[in-house]
Order: structure tokens, then C-alpha cells, then sequence
């Protein structure tokens, strides 16, 4: 076993195990499910309005988490830094409140056909309520929106453009910086899902300049249940809270409430300081790692998962020819053998890989495939677990096809 | 692992040589929809689908007096809802009405876990082979995808 | 310490601490903090769509405690029971939802003016969307909503009653069969504020006749970030979803989508597993001391506590002078002495207590105190506990006004 | 416990026996908002409100040629609030204006933990006894109320 497993309880419980399907969730390591255990035995509370000892150590370690995040991805601010469940509730504040601020009847959203339903749906939803249009970006061979393809796209009607910066299908990274440049200057707001994103490439908001960023902490070594909302002060001081009640407000009567300032406005209830605790200690774990670490491993592990499986006339890969370009993630499908049939038997070969639509129906069908396999790497994962991977793919093939 | 043996011959075999994978009526609309037009008085057409895993096949069968003369399917998805459909074939073939709902009620009370009795699966004959499929409730849709399309069919049927 | 006390890491660390705040938020005890901490360590994964046995395990983690959860509150399926992340979000759907099912313009919704913000702002801001009347209940001296005001406050309008059952400032029960039935014959959707209920009373969802009833594991010795809203079936089906993505839905195609069954249209991303089996071993824990010894235990420290308070002159006790009837919950004033600074000289005794407006500011200007104390407890406090608070009392008097 | 020693004698004595909690204008409608008709040239009035624990203070100051002359409050609010408003006032009455806002800034920076220099912060005075609210984040807001309030009247007065 590596020296990288050897931090994951669930790795040393599972020897056997490749654990291929890091692009849904990632494992925990110790020092995250001690951080949140330590927390519930040593300071839990109820944060923020608490004027005894216990309530100001939540609301520090709270608090503490948020500068920690705000750091990590160099938010200028930590109010800037919105505490969600998880990537898709960020989208979906995104989706409501800015919406809510800046769409009118006839205009424009702009997402890509590439995006998980998570982006996608909000802004449906959105379209629907304001009376709006949803319009589609494809990308190029390579999995890209390219910025001809953006510039086309783009009308004095886009308001909105909101984009996922690495697709969990094909693994392709958007050029977000020169993509947001092109809609800054036409004075679209920019909102980008970092899920698939933050795991792999260091992540600096002010250099990338969007407008709104989301992502999950559970994708990133994080418990699952905290998720972050990263959103540009000027936005999120005029947009609408969302959620309602709890400590998101400061004077209530019986008709009206007036909202507390950012970033509890939009944190409405008792929060997830347990989650956040954990997420915090997940940063400090990849910082340990190293995000220099973390690439350069990803990248040999995608190298050699894609060039195994090239090898095989009968596997057809996703998205670019360029391992290096998929961010670990590699979808593919085995010719003659459904992807449902083909994750159970990995199952069986102790290969955890994902088989379907990976929540991106309208991609899929982009590819013309409906559904297909998917492994997806983790820094921590080796080379003996791609091996395991080729050999699984060979042996389903042969078992239903003959040698 | 409980999967593994549920790739067993029986289902391999269903899934390569799918005997019952075939068409009853001509029109060829009948794929797409319950389209009456093209059920006669004997066969009836009915489409499943498995919204999560996008299994769809569209299951035919003749009944004459109360006996299932024959069933057809067409349709995509994974080796385990094509063999199934394939298996349920032979079973309820030559069989009454009651007889078949019969069988699709146990088959998926068997998949679901409910029914563990030897002695009364054993009815169930070659469709015995996906009874492990209960250990893995993802695949479940899958198994009872055909066996949930007949037993409507056949409900509605008696309804009328 | 008491037996009960020792079940909780963070009593055993802080041996003289009286934890006072139980309704902002109770300690976790071992066995729901292991419980989490084994679910990440053996069985973590994203469940529901995977195939492969981690995912199976953290599928069946999910399942069975919803199980859990529907049999604890006696729901017919469990289907019925919505993962969400507190009460306040639970209490946000609703309001959102069934809205949208049901409120025409003119219609009116019906609420208590002893509402935590958290069942009101949304109710405010339903109001105003739909175009309705938010009306409100009053209590009486007992801090009870009677029949007679409810019957006055229904039209033929009024299309949704949403209360609290147990009020987190006076600790009053409601008797939601009674008023539920009363509504119901009026054709008026009943939803249940049950925050600071289900931590003190057996609810059966059944008996109760609500249509709705939400919740938080916080509140009830599960982690932060786990919350749960029961609606009947009839309601759910037909209510247009709240947050889209991830797995809550079938079919999308580029402009519109379908939506999955319950639960899982309202429960879009990526959920909070290790939460829901942290919920889940709260129950377990819960059902393991009983619910016999919570109330008599509760009862009698509540009785403790309100008697030796009533013994000050100095001291003023909100709501029913009967302590059996406040639920561990005591909200007071102390004359001469703001709440602020009782609540920190609290904890420099070593008593934690919350001193504000507890989230329900139109029931403090009600009650005409703006800001009171709270001392609200849990079956694992003591008398030794209600002693340090009262010992602690009055020495924040004399310390303030002489002996 | 580190809030044990905010209470401390000077703390609890300025909230007892308050010197300048009065009024220096006559009109009673300037308790309610910032009124310029109750401003004379030399008297002005604000409103502090600190809405998450709803402590309230109306602060005149009087200023003459660049000089505080005079400060009083009215309102509400816990000790620490009220204390700390009654100890700002005894610090800045005399001082210039620019005195009076660094006095502010040190202040705040003080309760907030970011300025520890000993020798610096002994010019606070008094207000030094309110040092270790620092400890107490949710009771900053209460300390610093008073001070945020000059601090904006001074320097909106600069601007004119
Ligand atoms: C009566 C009542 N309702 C709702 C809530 C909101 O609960 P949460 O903060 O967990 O969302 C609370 C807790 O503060 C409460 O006491
Ligand atoms: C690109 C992308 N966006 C959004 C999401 C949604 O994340 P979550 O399920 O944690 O809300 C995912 C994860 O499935 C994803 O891969």
C-alpha cells in the first residue's frame, strides 16, 4: 500500500481496494474525522450569539474555518465566503438570488452543454421563472469552449454566464480567466462550479476574476454535509437572502425583516461547525500534500490509465486524446458491455468505478453514448490500482465476447 | 462481491442468445409508445423503463383465453434486464393469466428480499439464477424491470 | 457527575460546566460521534447510483436511517422523510413549496407570534410573493394558542397553519391534535415547527394529524448539518421541487427535466450520509435512556429550577407559572441587570446560558422584555447544575445592585 | 472565563453612577434619529444601534473650534455598552478632533485584538479597563458601540 493510502482509514480497512470513483466523493482521511470528532468533544456549540466560553469556541472554530477557505482559494474577504451543504446548493443560491437581482424578461443565460445537472437545472428553473433563455455552449473535440464558441454565444442579452471549470465526464479544464475576461467585457457576471475543480488544480479566484465559484467539501478529503459559496462582496451585498430564519437577520416584525450583513445572510439556521472543523482540516491535509504532489501524481496515474486503455481496440475513450488534459477523470465504454454490467463486475474485481449518465443526461447524449463508464483518480490512488483497473476491463471483455 | 455470481451462465446465456428478443406485431411504431393501433385483439405492447439507468424495452404478448401463447421484447440495456426479460419469457409462456402474475409478484418479491423461501422460488425455475441479485439493490431495477412491465400488462388485462 | 453525563465527552472534560443552552444545541455523545467516525473509516462513498459495494453500504447507511427516523416519528412511509440540513431549511421548503402548490393572492397563512424566526421570514417572505395575508396567532398568559383564538383567526382563506409545537422561549406545548383538527376541517395544510419538541416529547406523526413536521439532529444529540422535514405524502408528491440537481431527477434534456420520486426530489446533491447515520445513532441513543426518563427527568429539573427562581424577587420567569409545562426551557430576567451581561457572568461561573432575543423578536416585544435569559435543559443535566445557576443568579444580582 | 475580569470596579462604577448620561440638546425628538433641526452649530447628534444584541446609544457632542467640549448619551443597552460610552466621553471631552478619532481608532483596534503595545494603549486610560473583552468577540460589538459612533460624526464633521 502507499504512503498516501496508509492516511485513509478506509484504504487500510480495504487492501484489495481500487477506489476509482474519487470524482463522486473522495475518502477521509484520520486527520479529518479526528478534527470533527475532537470538535464535538471538546467545543461544540451553537456559534455565533453564544455568550459563554463553549459558544465562542464553536463560533473561533467557525470562524477560523471561513478565513481558512478564504485563504485557500485567495478570496479577498472572508465574507465572501458562504457556508452551503454543497456545490449544488451554491449553484442553486446562485441560480435564485442572482437571478432574482439581474434577469429580466428576454434575457440570457449561458452554460454549456457539458455541465452536471446541478448547474444546469437551476438555470432552467431560473429561465422558467423570469422568463429568460437558456442557451447552450458546445465544446470542441478536446472537451473545451473555446472563445469563439463563447463570443458567438454571447449577446448585449447574457446576463449570466455560469460554467463549470473541470467537466466530471471528460475532465476538460475551461480557460476560465479568458473566458470571464470575454464576458466581463460584455458585462456578463460569471459564475463558475468548481467541484470537479478544486481537488486537483490550486484554485485563486481573483486571478481567475469570476464573479461566483462553488464547490464541495466532500470531493476534497472534506466530510460531506459543508460545502462552500464563493461570491463577489458587490453581488452578494445586493442579491436577495435566499434561505430565511435563524441567525440571517437582525430586526424582525411581524410583516418584515431586515437582513444581518454578509456572510450570514445567507446562512439561515443553526450551521454545519462540525463540517466545517472538517473541511478546514482537509485543507490543512492537502496543503500537507501539496497541490505539486497532487497534479503530478493525478497526471502519471491519468497518463497511464489512458495509454493502457488505448491500447484496447475495444474501449473507447471520452474527451481529449491527452491523459494529461482529463484531470484523472476518464470516461470510457467497453464495446458490447453495458456500463452497468461493466461496474459490477469491476465490483467483483474490487474496482470502485462509476457507471451511467454521471448527472450530465444532456452531455451524454452530446456523445452520443447515454452512458458510460467512469474512473476517476485521486492523488492517493497508484499504479496498482490502474493495473487492477486494465485487467478488470480485459477479463469483463472477454467474459462476455470471448478471448 | 455478491455480484459475482450473478454473471452465471444462465444469465450469460440469456443475454448472447436472447430467444424471445423479436417482434409479435408489424407496425413498427409500436416501439415507441403504447400505440393501440397496433395491438390486435391478441397482442398487447407495453414500454419499460428504468428512468435511472435508462433500461427501456417494450414487451409484446399474445393471449388467447387466458393463456400466454407467446411474448416478444426489443429494447436496450444491461446484461442483467435483457436476460431477465428473455427468462421471464420461457417462464410464463403456455401459462394463464393468474399463473403469470403469479410468477412476477414472487420473482420480485425475491429480488427485493422478501421472499427467501427455497421451496417456493423454486417455481421460479431459471429466474432463480438472479436471486443474488438482492444483495445489490442498484441493480434491482434492472431484474424487475420486465417482470414489473408484465405484471401491469396483465393486471390492466383482468381490469378490462 | 451523573451516569448520564458521562455518556458525553465534553461533560467529561468539563467537569464543572453546567450546559445550560441545550435548546440552541445539545452535546453529542460517544456513541453518535463514533458513529460518524466509523461510518467515514468503513463505509464511505456517494450512495444511491453507485455499484460497487461501498456504495451499497453508504446507500443502506442512508436508507436505514431514514427507516430510523420514519418509525421514530411514527410516519406511515419512509419515503415521507426529506434529508434536509436543519429545521430552519426544512421550515424553508415548505414555505417555498407548498406555497407555490397552494397560495392564490388574498389567501392567508396563518402563524404564532411565538414563531422562531425561522418559521416566520419565510412565511414573510411566501406572503409576499403569493400576494397573501400573514396572519398571526396570540397565546395566552400560558404561552398556549387556545381553540377559540384559532377559530376566530381561520377563513376561509386561510390555506396553511404553520406552528410550533413546543416554543423555544417559553417552553409551551401546543396542542397540535386539537388545533391540526380544527384546521384540517377548514381545509387548512397544518405544518409543525417540532425543533424544540422532539428532543422532550414522543412525537407520532400520526396522532399529531400534521401535514408537515421539521426538524433538526442537532437539537437532539445528532451532529450539526442533519435535519429532517416529514410531510404526508399527498403534499410532497404534488409540491414543485425546492432545490434542483444531482440526484433529484430523472430525464433533462436542454430545457427542461423530470423529476425522481420521493424522497429524493427534494434531496438534490450530494447528501450528508455521515449526518444521517449520526441522527441515526442519536436515536438509538435516544430510545436506549427512553423517553419515561427523559420527561421526568427534564420535569423535575425544569420544577427545580422554577421554583428556586421564584423565590427571587428580583427575578422575573416568562410563561406558565407551572415548570411541568416548560420543557426545560425557563426564560427570565433578572431586574437591573441586561441579559448580555447576566449570560457572561454566567460563564464566568462556569453556567452556560444564551441571554437575547432567541431568534423570536416579535414574542420578546410581545412579552414587552426585548431581551431575556435562558436556562434551558436536557435529562443529562443535574441538580447540581440548577444549583450553580442559582447560586450564579444571585450573585450577578448583588454583584450589580449590592446584597 | 476571561470575561470575569470585564466587570471589573471601573467597569461597574461608570455603569452605576454614569457622568454624562444626559442630555445637551433640548428638543426630545433628537433621541429618535439624527434631527438636524436639533443640531445647533455646535451640538451634534447620532444614533448607534447594534442590531444583533440591540443595544442603543444617542450621542451628543458639542464642538467648538475644532475642541470637544462636551459629550453626553441616552439609551439603552447592557453594561459594557453603557460603561464603555460614559468612559469615552470623560477621555475625549477637551481633546481636538483629530485627538478624539485616533483615540477612537486605538480604541476599537484594543477591543479587537490588534493592537497589544502596552506603552500605546496606556494613553486610553480607563478604557483600558475594557482590554480583555477582546477575549469575548460576541461582546466586542456592546464595547465598541459608543466608539464607532463618535468615530463616524468626527470624521463626517472633517468632511463639511
Ligand atoms: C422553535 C425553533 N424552530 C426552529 C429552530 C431552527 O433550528 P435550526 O437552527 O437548527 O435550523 C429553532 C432553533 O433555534 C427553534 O428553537
Ligand atoms: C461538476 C460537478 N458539479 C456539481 C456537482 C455537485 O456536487 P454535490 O453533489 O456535492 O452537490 C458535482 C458532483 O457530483 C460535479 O461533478
Amino acid at each position: 500500500m502507499n504512503l498516501y493510502k496508509n492516511y485513509f482509514p478506509i484504504m487500510r480497512h480495504n487492501k484489495s481496494l481500487a477506489y476509482l470513483d474519487n470524482a463522486a466523493t473522495t475518502q477521509k482521511p484520520d486527520m479529518v474525522i479526528d478534527a470533527v470528532a475532537e470538535y464535538y468533544k471538546q467545543e461544540n456549540a451553537n456559534p455565533l450569539r453564544g455568550l459563554y466560553e463553549l459558544s465562542q469556541k464553536a463560533t473561533d472554530a467557525y470562524e477560523n474555518a471561513r478565513k481558512k477557505i478564504a485563504k485557500f482559494i485567495n478570496a479577498q474577504k472572508e465574507q465572501e465566503i458562504i457556508y452551503t451543504r454543497n456545490a449544488s446548493e451554491s449553484l442553486n443560491i446562485v441560480a435564485f438570488s442572482l437571478s432574482d437581482l439581474v434577469l429580466q424578461a428576454d434575457d440570457e443565460i449561458l452554460i454549456s452543454i457539458m455541465e452536471h445537472h446541478s448547474n444546469m437545472i437551476p438555470w432552467q428553473q431560473a429561465a422558467k421563472r423570469h422568463h429568460a433563455k437558456l442557451v447552450y455552449l458546445y465544446p470542441n473535440e478536446d472537451g473545451i469552449i473555446t472563445t469563439d464558441e463563447l463570443t458567438n454565444k454571447l449577446s448585449t442579452k447574457t446576463k449570466i454566464l455560469s460554467l463549470t471549470h473541470v467537466s466530471n465526464v471528460l475532465g476538460a479544464e475551461q480557460n476560465i480567466k479568458e473566458l470571464a475576461a470575454i464576458a466581463h467585457a460584455n458585462k456578463t457576471i460569471v459564475s463558475v462550479d468548481g467541484a470537479q475543480a478544486i481537488p486537483h488544480i490550486k484554485i485563486d479566484v481573483q486571478k481567475l476574476d469570476c464573479d461566483f465559484y462553488s464547490f464541495s467539501g466532500h470531493k476534497m478529503y472534506a466530510p460531506m454535509g459543508i460545502g462552500v459559496l464563493y461570491g463577489k462582496q458587490e453581488y452578494l451585498e445586493k442579491m436577495p437572502p435566499f434561505l430565511t430564519g435563524g441567525e440571517m437577520i437582525d430586526y424582525v416584525d411581524e410583516q418584515t425583516a431586515t437582513y444581518a450583513e454578509l456572510p450570514y445572510k445567507f446562512e439561515a439556521g443553526t450551521q454545519n461547525v462540525g463540517g466545517a472543523v472538517g473541511l478546514s482540516a482537509a485543507i490543512d491535509f492537502m496543503e500537507s500534500v501539496g497541490y505539486d504532489t497532487i497534479i503530478e501524481r493525478e497526471t502519471a496515474l491519468g497518463k497511464l490509465a489512458g495509454d493502457e486503455l488505448s491500447k484496447l481496440p475495444y474501449v473507447t475513450i471520452y474527451g481529449s486524446k491527452n491523459p494529461a488534459l482529463h484531470h484523472g477523470v476518464i470516461a470510457f465504454n467497453i464495446e458490447g458491455v453495458h456500463p452497468h454490467d461493466v461496474a459490477s463486475l469491476m465490483d467483483s474485481g474490487d474496482v470502485a468505478i462509476r457507471g451511467g449518465h454521471h448527472c450530465a443526461q444532456p452531455l451524454m447524449r452530446y456523445l452520443k453514448c447515454n452512458f458510460c463508464c467512469r474512473a476517476s483518480m485521486a492523488f492517493y490512488n497508484d499504479n496498482e490500482d490502474i493495473h487492477q483497473l486494465i485487467e478488470r476491463v480485459k477479463y469483463i471483455r472477454s467474459y462476455f465476447h470471448g478471448a | 462481491m455478491a455480484l459475482n455470481n450473478i454473471y452465471n451462465d444462465i444469465l450469460m446465456e440469456h443475454n448472447t442468445h436472447p430467444d424471445h428478443k423479436h417482434k409479435l406485431s408489424n407496425a413498427s411504431d409500436c416501439q415507441t409508445a403504447i400505440n393501440p393501433q397496433c395491438e390486435s385483439d391478441a397482442i398487447l405492447v407495453k414500454k419499460g423503463i428504468n428512468p435511472s439507468c435508462g433500461d427501456e424495452i417494450v414487451l409484446e404478448i399474445n393471449v388467447e383465453d387466458g393463456i400466454i401463447k407467446d411474448v416478444a421484447f426489443d429494447g436496450q440495456g444491461c446484461a442483467v434486464s435483457q436476460a431477465s426479460t428473455d427468462i421471464m419469457a420461457d417462464l410464463v409462456i403456455g401459462k394463464t393469466i393468474d399463473e403469470a402474475i403469479e410468477f412476477t409478484d414472487l420473482f420480485i418479491k425475491m429480488v427485493r428480499g422478501e421472499e427467501t423461501d427455497e421451496d417456493k422460488l423454486e417455481e421460479l425455475d431459471e429466474a432463480l439464477a438472479l436471486k443474488d441479485i438482492a444483495h445489490m439493490p442498484a441493480r434491482v431495477k434492472c431484474a424487475v424491470l420486465a417482470w414489473h412491465t408484465l405484471n401491469q400488462m396483465l393486471t390492466d388485462k383482468q381490469k378490462n
